[in-house]
């Protein structure tokens, strides 16, 4: 049973709703955007909420206790930043250059925005049923290296310049784990639209290849710049990486931009490896996904709380050394069960078979870390024991 | 080693996210948000009879809008603002003027002519100190001879301007008599506690008593 | 538990004695704690104080320079860390000028790079051969050198909130 | 395989910079992310203290070694008054040498909290090991105020004792300390030791041979990470560090991840010697008796204590007047930095902070 939490809101039903009272390129017209202005409030909005939640999390980790002063438990800080940041001075470095400057954050949010637009939220809600969704999901991500480089280059400042130039290494880098991860999954459902990948997710992908979850989440939050991967600002080194010399409006949208990244993500990271809005009745599937994106959101903010960062070198050794490798193991090891288990006349994987690939991959997960900690690890953790240097000692008596 | 080091720092945090014995932040200043359980407990009572015995109160609280008061504990050796000075006690000796390491406490007095046996006693036209500069070492309270400069105990003493912080002879009168206990064991042995409401009077602040003449006579008039 | 020892002051008088058996002519006065060394012989006598197996004063603690009017005395406490022995030297420096000069001990102790820098920051006495002598604690251009006795300071605008 | 040529890039690092601990200024060149020149600039937080002391009584000058390190402002202060004490032949009272060192044990414990946590922090662990940190700094800081009144610049000690004997709930707030601490710090190390992350980053960089370190006039756990082992609490034993029973740490080959690992050692040793301390402190007066103006006598003094930066020292010229003629302080933070150039080329810009975070320098002493 699936209760609409806001009816049927796909595209074509809402055409369909309007083209009986105007003609049928103007009813496009409007159902677009009607759709697009309410998904890009809602995402918006949620961002907002996000980042209080985000605020108020770290803020616990940190036995602190977070914005708590404005509105209740603190809820209109978000409000309160906003309104702070509109009526700052908007300052534009005098050699910057200025077309490039400005457009910049415009280009981050736009192509963080637009992988909202393929996402199926519940079963009849969502905007565009794209049936080559997970490959523009993929695309449409690779933009924001672009957006990067434009705003650090743009900025004619050093520190802004070093940030792009580590963000767009490392954002190349990290696409190709990224998009192996993925691949995994559509291996296994045999389609790159993300509605098929969520209708045959009988068990949770996370379960079935916990090696492509691995690579993607991580590969992900380096998309996202988010510890331990955040060189791309790198606040300790940097100052602020790329939008160091925006101010005001600008640094709020890249702000907006930069934290409905982990929005996204979890929402992407949801529909591809946690079932989307899959759940147990009667609770609707909308309420499925929204705590599903929570899960996720508190995992990165649990790991951002707790890890330092890695270098930018160790950062690009591990995407090409690690993940690359681990998401071609699991490439390899999710086909070849599929040729295995597959039924041979309809294509088709049952739940059992699920289980047992499931059953598989975690234990060619464990041996791969384990492996390749054992051969890449070159360094020795264990601490050499202290010996006394020759130099000095401190209890002789002089002669 | 695998990842162990990095697991074991998620339990930390997690730790640290749980337990609310180990929160940072535990006082607020000047008031901290308070929810109904809180407000219950402060006024004995179970949480529902609190909400219907002031259900607005409870609303607010629910909703995470109802603060209390709230005020970091402090030692009473703290040592803050506004100097509690006591006029009674105070000769002009201006020992505190000269120990400053600073100079900023001004002392000008003249000869009244009064109790010329017992040496002149001198009247201060002028004691004020630039609290813009003071960095609240406490070495002009040690140096007062007759403990009539003690440090204060607030530290709520923000001006505007610079000016507002020289704090001179008729603001010191007016302050409430609150002096710490820092450098002063007379007043800690009391058990005197200057966060409290009490105010200390003059004749309480010193390390000894005025001598009674009997006192004086063997001391002085004998030799 | 191992048995505390103090580090042991070296008597100046001995090694005194001992630096002009080495380096003759170097040593101008000595007396219980202090050696005074030539100015000309400094590079020299410390270079001997470091290498030599006997006093192995591998370790600088520190350079500080005192203006008494007539003359600049500058004062090095050197350590033994192999021995837990130390000793003061110090050299004089006459003159008032800027060209006030002594010999750079940045070869011997790369300890000494900073504090040079800092003596010749505030106290004005030039190091020769120093590899990068310039301002350390004030700007390039800051007239004078304040530490002197004669440094009157600039003039200094201090505004009175009392009236 | 020919090289692609690049063009070396300079940077400002500082004065404002959020990893310069204060206002530090690192003139820094850089061929793409690697440094191939470094050069300090100091000076902003320059104020001229030994200037000033020679305007001041001995007294009025301990409230200027609070303003040094401020950090660890009961070290600076029994640096200065023991120099005094030496200078004017001044008796300490056995009961203020006790609790100078509690009080300066507990400094050192609150100093290495804060390098251990802003080293944390430079590595980019968004400020959580250095919350916790500074949560339980808070408690050292309660138990100063106790004792004196002040949380950061004290002032508490005065040549020939301390100024004031602690007052009665001192000792239970330092029992309860000193239970809980030890708990906190393997919290801290559960935290950090065995993270990979930390380890990767820490591990065999920014290393500093001992040779170089004693050449170089370093001190302080940058000595000992190196295997050096030199303390002066052992080699040359002021106050009542003779009598009592500690074990120095050192460190296996003087990288990063050792400078952390020896402080870490170093909070656990100074536990050690808090709880022998309060076992058998005596009981009897805490300050002798001096004037209010010190004369000492001519001549001039050396006097150095194990600070939590290092050898911080005071050399002391009197005159026989009220003032000092020459107030000279060897400070730790400013000398350590001498290596800062070698230790830095060649490693990549987060080596740097990373480098520069572990010799945990403050900025008021290394420009006084």
């Amino acid at each position: 049973m699936e209760i609409p939490l806001i009816g049927s809101l796909d595209f074509l039903s809402v055409q369909s709703l309007i083209s009986s009272f105007f003609p049928d390129w103007m009813a496009y017209l409007i159902a677009g955007v009607l759709l697009s202005f309410m998904v890009i409030n809602a995402m918006v909005i949620s961002t907002a909420l996000y980042t209080w939640f985000e605020r108020r999390v770290i803020g616990r980790f940190h036995s602190r206790l977070g914005p708590n002063r404005w509105g209740p438990f603190g809820l209109f800080q978000p409000l309160a930043d906003v309104v702070k940041l509109m009526t700052k001075e908007d300052t534009v470095p005098e050699s910057a250059d200025r077309m490039v400057f400005n457009v910049a954050p415009v280009i981050l949010l736009t192509s963080t925005l637009l992988v909202v637009s393929v996402i199926p939220f519940g079963d009849n809600t969502f905007l565009g049923r794209l049936n080559v969704g997970a490959i523009f999901i993929i695309g449409i991500t690779s933009v924001n290296t672009i957006a990067i480089l434009a705003a650090g280059w743009a900025s004619r400042n050093k520190y802004a310049m070093l940030g792009a130039m580590r963000g767009v290494a490392m954002l190349v880098s990290y696409e190709v784990p990224m998009a192996l991860g993925i691949t995994g999954v559509v291996l296994m459902v045999g389609s790159l639209s993300l509605y098929d990948i969520v209708l045959l997710q009988e068990i949770p992908f996370w379960i079935v290849q916990p090696m492509g979850f691995l690579v993607f989440m991580a590969a992900a939050s380096a998309e996202m710049s988010r510890t331990p991967f955040d060189q791309i600002e790198a606040e300790s080194e940097l100052g602020a990486g790329y939008h160091t010399e925006y101010s005001g409006m600008k640094f709020a949208i890249f702000q907006l931009a930069e934290f409905m990244a982990p929005v996204v993500t979890a929402i992407v990271a949801t529909v591809l490896f946690f079932g989307g809005d899959r759940g147990w009745d009667p609770v609707p599937g909308q309420i499925w996904f929204i705590s599903k994106v929570f899960l996720i959101i508190f995992l990165l903010l649990w790991v951002r709380a707790t890890w330092p960062r890695l270098r930018i070198d160790q950062i690009m050794a591990f995407a090409w050394k690690g993940l690359f490798l681990m998401s071609l193991i699991n490439i390899f090891a999710v086909s070849l069960e599929i040729i295995l288990l597959q039924d041979p006349v309809t294509g088709l994987l049952e739940p059992n078979d699920l289980w047992v690939m499931s059953a598989i991959n975690w234990v060619i997960t464990i041996a791969t870390i384990a492996c390749m900690v054992k051969i890449f690890g070159k360094r020795k953790w264990d601490r050499p024991m202290p010996k006394k240097s020759p130099l000095a000692n401190m209890y002789a008596e002089g002669d | 080693m695998y990842g162990v080091g990095l697991a074991k720092g998620l339990g930390v945090t997690m730790k640290n996210l749980i337990k609310p014995d180990r929160m940072f932040t535990v006082h607020q200043y000047p008031d901290r948000k308070i929810g109904l359980l809180g407000l219950a407990k402060m006024s004995n009572r179970n949480p529902v009879s609190y909400l219907l015995a002031q259900p607005k109160m409870a609303v607010k609280a629910l909703a995470g809008l109802a603060s209390v008061e709230d005020r970091m504990p402090q030692h009473s050796r703290f040592r803050g603002e506004e100097f509690s000075w006591y006029e009674e006690r105070c000769t002009g000796c201006a020992s505190c003027a000269k120990y400053c390491p600073l100079g900023i406490i001004r002392i000008v007095t003249h000869p009244s002519g009064q109790m010329m046996q017992e040496g002149d006693k001198y009247i201060l036209d002028v004691f004020d100190i630039d609290m813009g500069r003071c960095m609240f070492c406490g070495l002009c309270v040690e140096a007062c001879p007759y403990d009539a400069l003690h440090m204060g105990s607030g530290f709520e003493e923000g001006k505007y301007s610079r000016k507002d912080l020289v704090i001179d002879k008729q603001r010191l009168n007016e302050s409430p008599k609150r002096p710490s206990t820092w450098f002063r064991p007379q007043i800690e042995n009391k058990g005197f506690d200057p966060q409290s409401d009490s105010v200390l009077k003059w004749s309480e602040a010193g390390r000894h008593e005025k001598p009674d003449v009997a006192h004086q006579e063997e001391k002085w008039v004998k030799r | 538990m191992i048995a505390n020892s103090m580090t042991k002051v070296l008597s100046g008088i001995e090694m005194g004695n001992m630096i002009s058996d080495a380096i003759p002519g170097s040593v101008l006065d000595s007396n219980e704690t202090d050696v005074w060394i030539g100015k000309d012989d400094l590079l020299r006598v410390s270079r001997y104080l470091r290498d030599e197996k006997q006093t192995d004063f591998s370790f600088l603690t520190s350079i500080t320079a005192i203006d008494y009017i007539e003359y600049f005395e500058l004062v090095y406490h050197l350590l033994s860390m192999r021995r837990n022995s130390s000793l003061i030297i110090k050299s004089r420096c006459y003159g008032r000028d800027e060209e006030l000069s002594m010999p750079s001990l940045v070869e011997v102790w790369k300890g000494a790079d900073y504090q040079e820098r800092e003596v010749w920051d505030l106290m004005g006495i030039r190091f020769v051969d120093h590899p990068n002598l310039k301002r350390i604690l004030l700007w390039e251009g800051f007239d004078g050198h304040p530490l002197r006795k004669d440094y009157l300071g600039q003039d200094e605008v201090t505004e009175d909130y009392r009236e | 395989m020919s090289e692609i040529r690049t063009e070396p890039v300079t940077i400002n690092l500082g004065p404002q910079h959020p990893s310069t601990h204060g206002v530090f200024r690192l003139r820094v060149t850089f061929d793409g992310e690697v440094v191939v020149d470094a050069e300090p600039v100091l000076g902003y937080l320059h104020r001229g203290s030994e200037k000033l002391a020679e305007g001041r009584t001995y007294v009025q000058c301990v409230t200027l070694t609070d303003r040094m390190d401020y950090l660890a402002s009961m070290s600076n202060n029994l640096a200065y008054v023991s120099a005094i004490e030496k200078l004017a032949h001044i008796e300490v009272p056995e009961r203020a040498q006790y609790i100078r060192v509690i009080s300066v044990e507990l400094q050192r414990i609150a100093s290495h909290l804060m390098a251990t946590g802003f080293l944390l922090n430079d590595l980019g662990a968004l400020a959580t090991p250095l919350m916790y940190c500074f949560r339980e700094r808070e408690r050292i800081l309660d138990l100063f105020e106790m004792l004196c009144g002040a949380r950061i610049t004290l002032s508490y000690m005065r040549p020939g004792g301390v100024f004031q004997d602690a007052p009665e709930d001192f000792w239970p707030a330092l029992d309860t300390f000193l239970r809980d601490m030890p708990g906190y710090i393997d919290e801290l190390e559960g935290l950090i030791t065995g993270n990979e992350i930390v380890l990767t980053r820490t591990r065999d960089v920014g290393i500093l041979t001992d040779e170089m370190a004693i050449n170089s006039s370093i001190t302080g756990p940058m000595l000992r990470a190196t295997g050096v082992e030199w303390d002066l609490r052992r080699a040359n034993p002021y106050e009542i560090y003779e009598s009592l029973d500690f074990d120095v740490p050192i460190g296996a080959i003087g990288d990063t991840f050792d400078r952390y690992l020896v402080r870490v050692q170093e909070m656990r040793e100074s536990l050690r010697i808090i709880k022998q301390c309060v076992q058998r402190i005596p009981n009897g007066s805490v300050r002798t008796e001096t004037p209010y103006f010190i004369r000492p006598p001519l001549g001039d003094v050396y006097s150095a204590i194990e600070s939590p930066k290092g050898e911080l020292g005071f050399y002391v010229v009197s005159d026989g007047g009220i003032s000092p003629y020459r107030w000279h302080v060897r400070a730790p933070s400013f000398i350590n930095l001498t290596v800062l150039r070698d230790m830095l080329i060649g490693w990549k810009m987060s080596d740097l902070i990373v480098i520069f975070g572990s010799i945990d320098i403050v900025l008021g002493e290394v420009d006084r």
